[in-house]
């Protein structure tokens, strides 16, 4: 049992953050009631899994993957980090920002029209007009 | 999502984290350079990034050349965002309706008005050198919508609608990713796959790498400005709530 | 090929009658000259066997049509009878001028187009097609008065039939495919060897009960309500082409895909059988004692008869088989009479209960001596069709060893004059109010039929020897 | 020649929802309605191409397919393409003409936004890269809240909610992308495939797998994780939930489909999940509740809603039932499916168009007002309910079929119910719709004809896919 914990607290300190990171953004999503802390919840959801994907490529004792000019031929990898979470990990940010830029918009078109973004007050007002 | 207590949400999240948590276990220790993780196509991009493309930043070649299909979509996504901002809060109500109070002193002008052309520089220099130094499409993007961002903070939002409207800038944010696409198209027409920078050798005549390079330039040229306008578009309607649109 | 070509005939006549709908007749024109033709290529064809498979849904369950013997009799029983009640259904409609004639015949021939897919399909997936579109295409007609009662009637008449075809009669398809691995229907040899006992019994059970139509005791309640169908529709449909259908398909998984022998070892599963339908027989004609609704009492006494057809069947002896099958042919003739002739009535006095008839003999002389030669021919009576189907039943009953059943088939026939032979004495009871009342005889095109269904049913009396021959089973 | 033209159906959406908000509005709507047709000939000719040649994979920018992105053109994905974009051809015809109605100056952004999503839609079906897919993923989810937010002031409120499940689906999927990739390596699916097969997996594997399917069981709307479908697809404009409804869910139940057995093999899920049959399960008491829903319901839109729902349990329990029969059951119960949806959600757009509400206390005698379009939904519904020539009948007995076979009687049960239930709903229609004041309503005013030319398509497309699903399904499995 110790050498896991060594094995697991040691070795893999950045999941484990990243996975604290989750539970707290899937605590604000599914917990909280007021929409934008859902959306804060999301966003560190997202960055959450930003972070997971890049202690995955991750390397101790590489430099960022910019390789100096001309020493293309006698180069050795582990001198460099792994490009292609970084890459991934882009697309996952921009993707990121699209969809918070949306919430917050939704966000304010819901709040001039129910006066409130708390989701159980939206829900109240939403039973109320069906009845 | 529905009322529920807030101790079975707190069991449940640490169930699900125990369950994460058993998976970490097995994955390959953090950080030593022999995971299976580089061995397929991170090493594979380290040792050929530079000599293909001539591009030593590997991720911008990794970024707008291997993988170039998922930038196009990233800037899809971005392009997509504006549109449904704009959709969203979307009003035929007009400027005036919208009031607001510029109250920011002459100095703070005076200093602006220094301030933003470096900026704006600095933000085509990382573009520029997206190749050699951390840079690229998107990082240039955002610099340079910052910039109009803090025009709209300093001078007011009015100002900067006269001088960039939003109706010009979402057509320069089609024209962002229009850019990348008929850079791919061209390489289609040429014969090449979809994105293959090497069809344009015979455009640009130079040699194989350096097509792929400039075909690189081009392409974050694209993704710039489209990223640019969306986050400009998204900040002007979320401040005005949309009364922008006539 | 040629089996195609008896399908299509009605299908023609569906399309063409949906094409004209907006003309005045066009619907029953189409279907009198379809009818004619259907009986002029069933009666040229000599029963000359002939298959087709014309898609393949699954490995071995394909849209396949074949002729047998049976089919053909079948297939001619419900063109003849087609044609005989579009005559018919034109008197009855024109008397109480229906504005939505074309409508109905245009159901009308689609429903026979599906019961004669039943009849000529030569795998179970076919038939279970044909027989979904049978319900589909004759609730139309059931609700076609479109006022509150038709709503209740349709309703029980969709959820019994299609609730239970659903329910059950799917499911015992699929579990037998998914066993066998094949839906043709001379499969007994696979099913005795793959179907497991429990499982057989299961799928017999859901068979039984899942073919609806043949409104076995629990699942009868859709008959009486599709009384409030126009006549001819529960002259053909609901005394002929629907329930004979059910019927049909019961003789078709009974004999040819599970097979007789696979239930010699099974005797008390076998009782069981004969229990349900026996007591489908007695309680229904019971019921039908004290129905005062004419056509009410007369759909009871169909149950019963179905009743009949079905104990023939699950007797599992061939002479009961061909007693089943006969009394098919004999009940259909001598039951289409006695709709007429209710219909008859209808039309001329707008009366429905039996109580209401009283002195009406004298009114309609041939109207009920045709009733009366119908119902003879339901009780047995000799001289009439119904004494060779009961004859051979009778004899089936003796050579499977149940003389309880005997019993019970004379016990039916008793009850059956007990519920149709009153109807007769209440006609022809002096009433002074019918004297000077206005009541001719029933309109020529209800009583050329009425003639003709009656004459039919003696004459099957006579000529047995060759529909023994057809129909006896190899 | 004709491997490097098959881009083109991704690509002809992509330049059409560019160039669409440049153009002035009737010029873009018809440019849209010449898009859908290219693509679909576009997918019939590739499909043929397939037919008589084996499938075949598509690099981009050039790249193998360890180091670039692929893509993957097999018979099935054609197929499901060739349904998606005559969907999209059909809502076009069917909606162009009053489009200026509903959007007014939002028009060429929703036909560009719809572009988009029938792009994400082809890209998700022919992707064989999980990231590639991710992105796919979110650009047809950005696109969905886009268009349900389009609608009156509910729809923003639904909206939200999707967008929030929708992205937490998402994000949940690319962990269990993270997962495989930290393990394995490599990021495409066939890839993935070759070094998965002779290894033990363990439990990060294990870990990933179910993390991929519980982000694509939200993103389903599977019975746990339904809450926003309904207020979704109900409260957005016909014209958007007319496409979407059908084809949104099963294109993520064909991811499932895709990623977990491209990956794995039906033997190692099953040894990696042991209680896979706990999906099935879950399939059958959704199927029984969302049954005894639907009768309840006093709205057609809302009534098909929940048989949609029922039928996306139908795809997660012949799912999961993991045998041959069963898995193309799965298959082309996806195209089938997606097609009766359509086809329900296309006469509730046409009942809609003249009676301006769907709720049953308005559609009295709707039978002799508009003969043609209730004939057309009472044929869907027939379809759904099961009826032998429409493809409803053979999708239920093949799912049932699989069923059967692996013991799982109980789940069989449940699609039967849920077609009794069927039965029941509609019959509660009829009188409304056939019997009462029919008398009233002197002439029938039914839709103009171009819109009796789609209903007439959808219908066609019931029949056609029901007599010819045995060769569709020698053709999937």
């Amino acid at each position: 049992m110790k050498s896991f914990f060594k094995n697991i607290i040691l070795g893999q300190f950045n999941y484990l953050a990243a996975v604290a990171l989750i539970l707290i953004g899937l605590y604000a999503v599914t917990y909280k009631r007021s929409f934008l802390k859902k959306i804060i919840g999301l966003t560190i959801f997202q960055t959450a899994i930003i972070l997971f994907f890049i202690s995955i490529g991750y390397k101790v004792g590489a430099s960022a993957p910019v390789i100096p000019h001309g020493k293309g031929h006698e180069f050795q990898n582990f001198l460099f980090q792994n490009p292609l979470p970084q890459v991934l990990m882009l697309t996952a940010i921009v993707v990121g920002v699209a969809v918070t830029g949306l919430a917050l918009a939704l966000l304010e078109k819901i709040y001039d029209e129910y006066g409130s973004i708390e989701e159980n007050e939206i829900l109240e007002q939403l039973r109320k007009d069906d009845a | 999502m529905f009322k529920v207590s807030r101790l079975l949400v707190i069991l449940l999240l640490l169930i699900f984290g125990f369950f994460l948590v058993s998976g970490i276990g097995e994955l390959p220790l953090f950080g030593n350079p022999s995971n299976p993780v580089h061995k397929q196509a991170g090493n594979y991009y380290l040792e050929h990034a530079e000599i293909e493309m001539e591009s030593p930043n590997v991720v911008t070649a990794v970024l707008a050349d291997y993988r170039a299909v998922d930038t196009l979509l990233e800037t899809t996504v971005v392009l997509l965002a504006g549109f449904a901002v704009m959709l969203v809060l979307f009003s035929t109500g007009n400027i005036s309706k919208f009031e607001e109070v510029v109250n920011s002193s002459y100095i703070l002008k005076i200093s602006t008005k220094l301030l933003i052309p470096p900026v704006q520089l600095f933000a085509l220099y990382v573009l520029a050198h997206g190749h050699h130094s951390p840079g690229g499409g998107f990082q240039c993007g955002v610099i340079l919508g910052s910039s109009l961002i803090l025009q709209a903070l300093v001078f007011g939002v009015k100002e900067t609608l006269n001088k960039y409207p939003p109706k010009r800038i979402i057509n320069v944010a089609i024209f962002g990713v229009l850019i990348f696409y008929s850079i791919g198209l061209i390489c289609f027409i040429q014969g090449g796959n979809f994105l293959d920078y090497s069809q344009l050798q015979s455009i640009l005549s130079t040699t194989e790498s350096h097509t792929r390079s400039l075909g690189i330039l081009f392409v974050e040229i694209g993704v710039s400005l489209t990223v640019m306008s969306v986050i400009y578009l998204m900040y002007i309607f979320l401040i005005t709530k949309g009364e922008v649109n006539n | 090929m040629f089996c195609v070509y008896y399908i299509l005939i009605p299908l023609i006549v569906f399309l063409l009658t949906f094409v004209m709908l907006k003309v005045k007749y066009s619907g029953a024109f189409f279907n009198i000259v379809g009818s004619l033709s259907l009986i002029f290529l069933l009666f040229s064809s000599q029963f000359k066997l002939s298959t087709i498979s014309i898609i393949e849904f699954l490995p071995n369950a394909s849209l396949a049509f074949a002729t047998s013997n049976f089919s053909f009799i079948f297939a001619t029983l419900v063109a003849f009878l087609w044609f005989v009640t579009v005559i018919y259904s034109m008197g009855y409609l024109r008397t109480l001028d229906d504005k939505k004639e074309n409508k109905f015949f245009m159901f009308f021939a689609i429903s026979i187009f599906s019961a004669l897919g039943v009849a000529f399909s030569s795998n179970l997936f076919t038939m279970y097609l044909f027989y979904e579109l049978l319900t589909i295409s004759t609730f139309p007609l059931v609700s076609h008065y479109q006022d509150s009662q038709a709503v209740s009637s349709g309703r029980k008449y969709v959820l019994f039939i299609l609730g239970s075809s659903i329910c059950l009669l799917l499911p015992a398809l699929i579990l037998l495919y998914s066993f066998t691995g094949t839906l043709e229907f001379d499969q007994a040899q696979l099913v005795a060897n793959n179907v497991p006992r429990q499982m057989f019994l299961i799928i017999v059970l859901m068979f039984l009960f899942g073919f609806a139509k043949s409104a076995l005791m629990p699942f009868h309640f859709w008959l009486p309500g599709a009384m409030v169908a126009p006549t001819p529709v529960s002259a053909l449909l609901h005394a002929v082409a629907v329930v004979k259908v059910g019927v049909f398909c019961l003789y078709k998984v009974f004999y040819h895909t599970l097979g007789f022998e696979n239930f010699y070892h099974l005797p008390y599963f076998k009782n069981v059988l004969i229990i349900i339908s026996s007591v489908t027989v007695i309680l229904s004609s019971i019921i039908a004692i004290n129905q005062d609704g004419l056509k009410k009492r007369l759909a009871y006494s169909t149950i019963s008869q179905l009743g009949y057809i079905i104990l023939g069947i699950v007797l599992f002896s061939q002479t009961a088989l061909l007693g089943a099958s006969l009394h098919i042919v004999s009940h259909a003739f001598s039951k289409i009479t006695l709709f007429f002739c209710a219909g008859a009535i209808y039309v001329v006095t707008h009366k429905k209960y039996i109580s209401e008839l009283k002195g009406l003999g004298y009114k309609m002389p041939i109207t009920f001596s045709c009733f009366l030669i119908g119902s003879l021919g339901i009780i047995g009576f000799p001289f009439t069709g119904g004494f060779i189907s009961k004859w051979q039943l009778l004899k089936g009953s003796l050579e499977a060893g149940q003389p309880l059943v005997f019993c019970i088939f004379l016990l039916g026939s008793f009850i059956a004059a007990l519920y149709l032979l009153p109807v007769i004495f209440t006609a022809y009871q002096k009433n002074p109010n019918f004297e000077e009342a206005s009541i001719s005889e029933a309109p020529i095109y209800c009583l050329i039929p009425i003639i003709i269904t009656a004459s039919m049913s003696i004459m099957i009396f006579f000529c047995n020897d060759f529909l023994i021959e057809v129909l006896r089973v190899k | 020649m004709p491997e490097r033209i098959s881009i083109l159906i991704i690509l002809i959406p992509f330049i059409g929802a560019l160039l669409f908000p440049l153009l002035k509005h009737n010029i873009a709507k018809y440019l849209s309605l010449i898009v859908s047709m290219l693509i679909l000939f576009l997918a019939i000719f590739i499909f043929s191409n397939i037919l008589n040649n084996n499938p075949f994979e598509y690099n981009l920018g050039g790249w193998k397919r360890d180091v670039g992105v692929a893509f993957w053109f097999n018979k099935f994905n054609l197929i499901f393409c060739i349904v998606l974009s005559s969907i999209y051809l059909l809502t076009q015809i069917f909606f162009i003409p009053h489009y200026h109605i509903i959007y007014g100056k939002k028009l060429t952004k929703f036909l560009s936004l719809q572009a988009l999503f029938f792009m994400s839609c082809f890209g998700l079906i022919l992707t064989a890269d999980i990231f590639n897919l991710y992105v796919f993923l979110e650009i047809s989810a950005l696109s969905s809240y886009a268009l349900i937010a389009l609608g009156k002031g509910r729809a923003y409120v639904a909206s939200l909610r999707y967008l929030i499940l929708g992205s937490v689906g998402a994000s949940l999927y690319l962990l269990g992308v993270g997962f495989l990739f930290a393990k394995f390596g490599t990021l495409n699916i066939f890839e993935l495939q070759s070094i998965v097969q002779n290894q033990v997996l363990g439990r990060s594997t294990f870990v990933s797998l179910v993390l991929i399917i519980l982000g694509l069981l939200l993103k389903m709307g599977q019975f746990p994780f339904y809450i926003w479908l309904p207020e979704a697809y109900e409260h957005s404009p016909t014209s958007v939930s007319t496409f979407m409804a059908p084809i949104s869910t099963k294109v993520s139940a064909f991811l499932l489909f895709k990623v977990l057995l491209g990956v794995f093999s039906i033997s190692q899920i099953k040894n990696l999940l042991p209680e896979s049959t706990f999906f099935v399960h879950l399939a059958t008491v959704s199927i029984f509740y969302f049954g005894a829903i639907s009768i309840r319901q006093n709205c057609l839109k809302k009534m098909l809603l929940c048989v949609l729902l029922a039928e996306i349990s139908y795809l997660t329990g012949s799912f999961w039932i993991l045998s041959k029969s069963s898995l193309s059951a799965f298959s082309f119960h996806i195209i089938s499916d997606s097609l009766m949806i359509f086809a329900g959600f296309v006469c509730i757009a046409a009942i809609e168009y003249l009676n301006k509400s769907s709720q049953f206390k308005d559609l009295k005698g709707i039978g002799r007002k508009m003969p043609f379009t209730t004939m057309c939904f009472i044929l869907a519904l027939l379809s759904l309910i099961g009826l032998p020539p429409m493809c409803g009948f053979f999708s239920k007995f093949y799912i049932i079929l699989g069923a059967f076979k692996e013991q799982h009687f109980l789940f069989g049960a449940s699609l039967l119910f849920s077609s009794l239930m069927l039965v029941i709903a509609t019959y509660k229609l009829i009188p409304i719709l056939f019997f009462e004041d029919y008398k009233k309503i002197a002439s029938s005013r039914d839709v103009p004809l171009r819109m009796k030319f789609v209903l007439a398509c959808s219908i066609l497309s019931l029949f056609f896919v029901g007599i010819f699903s045995g060769s569709l399904m020698k053709l999937i499995s």
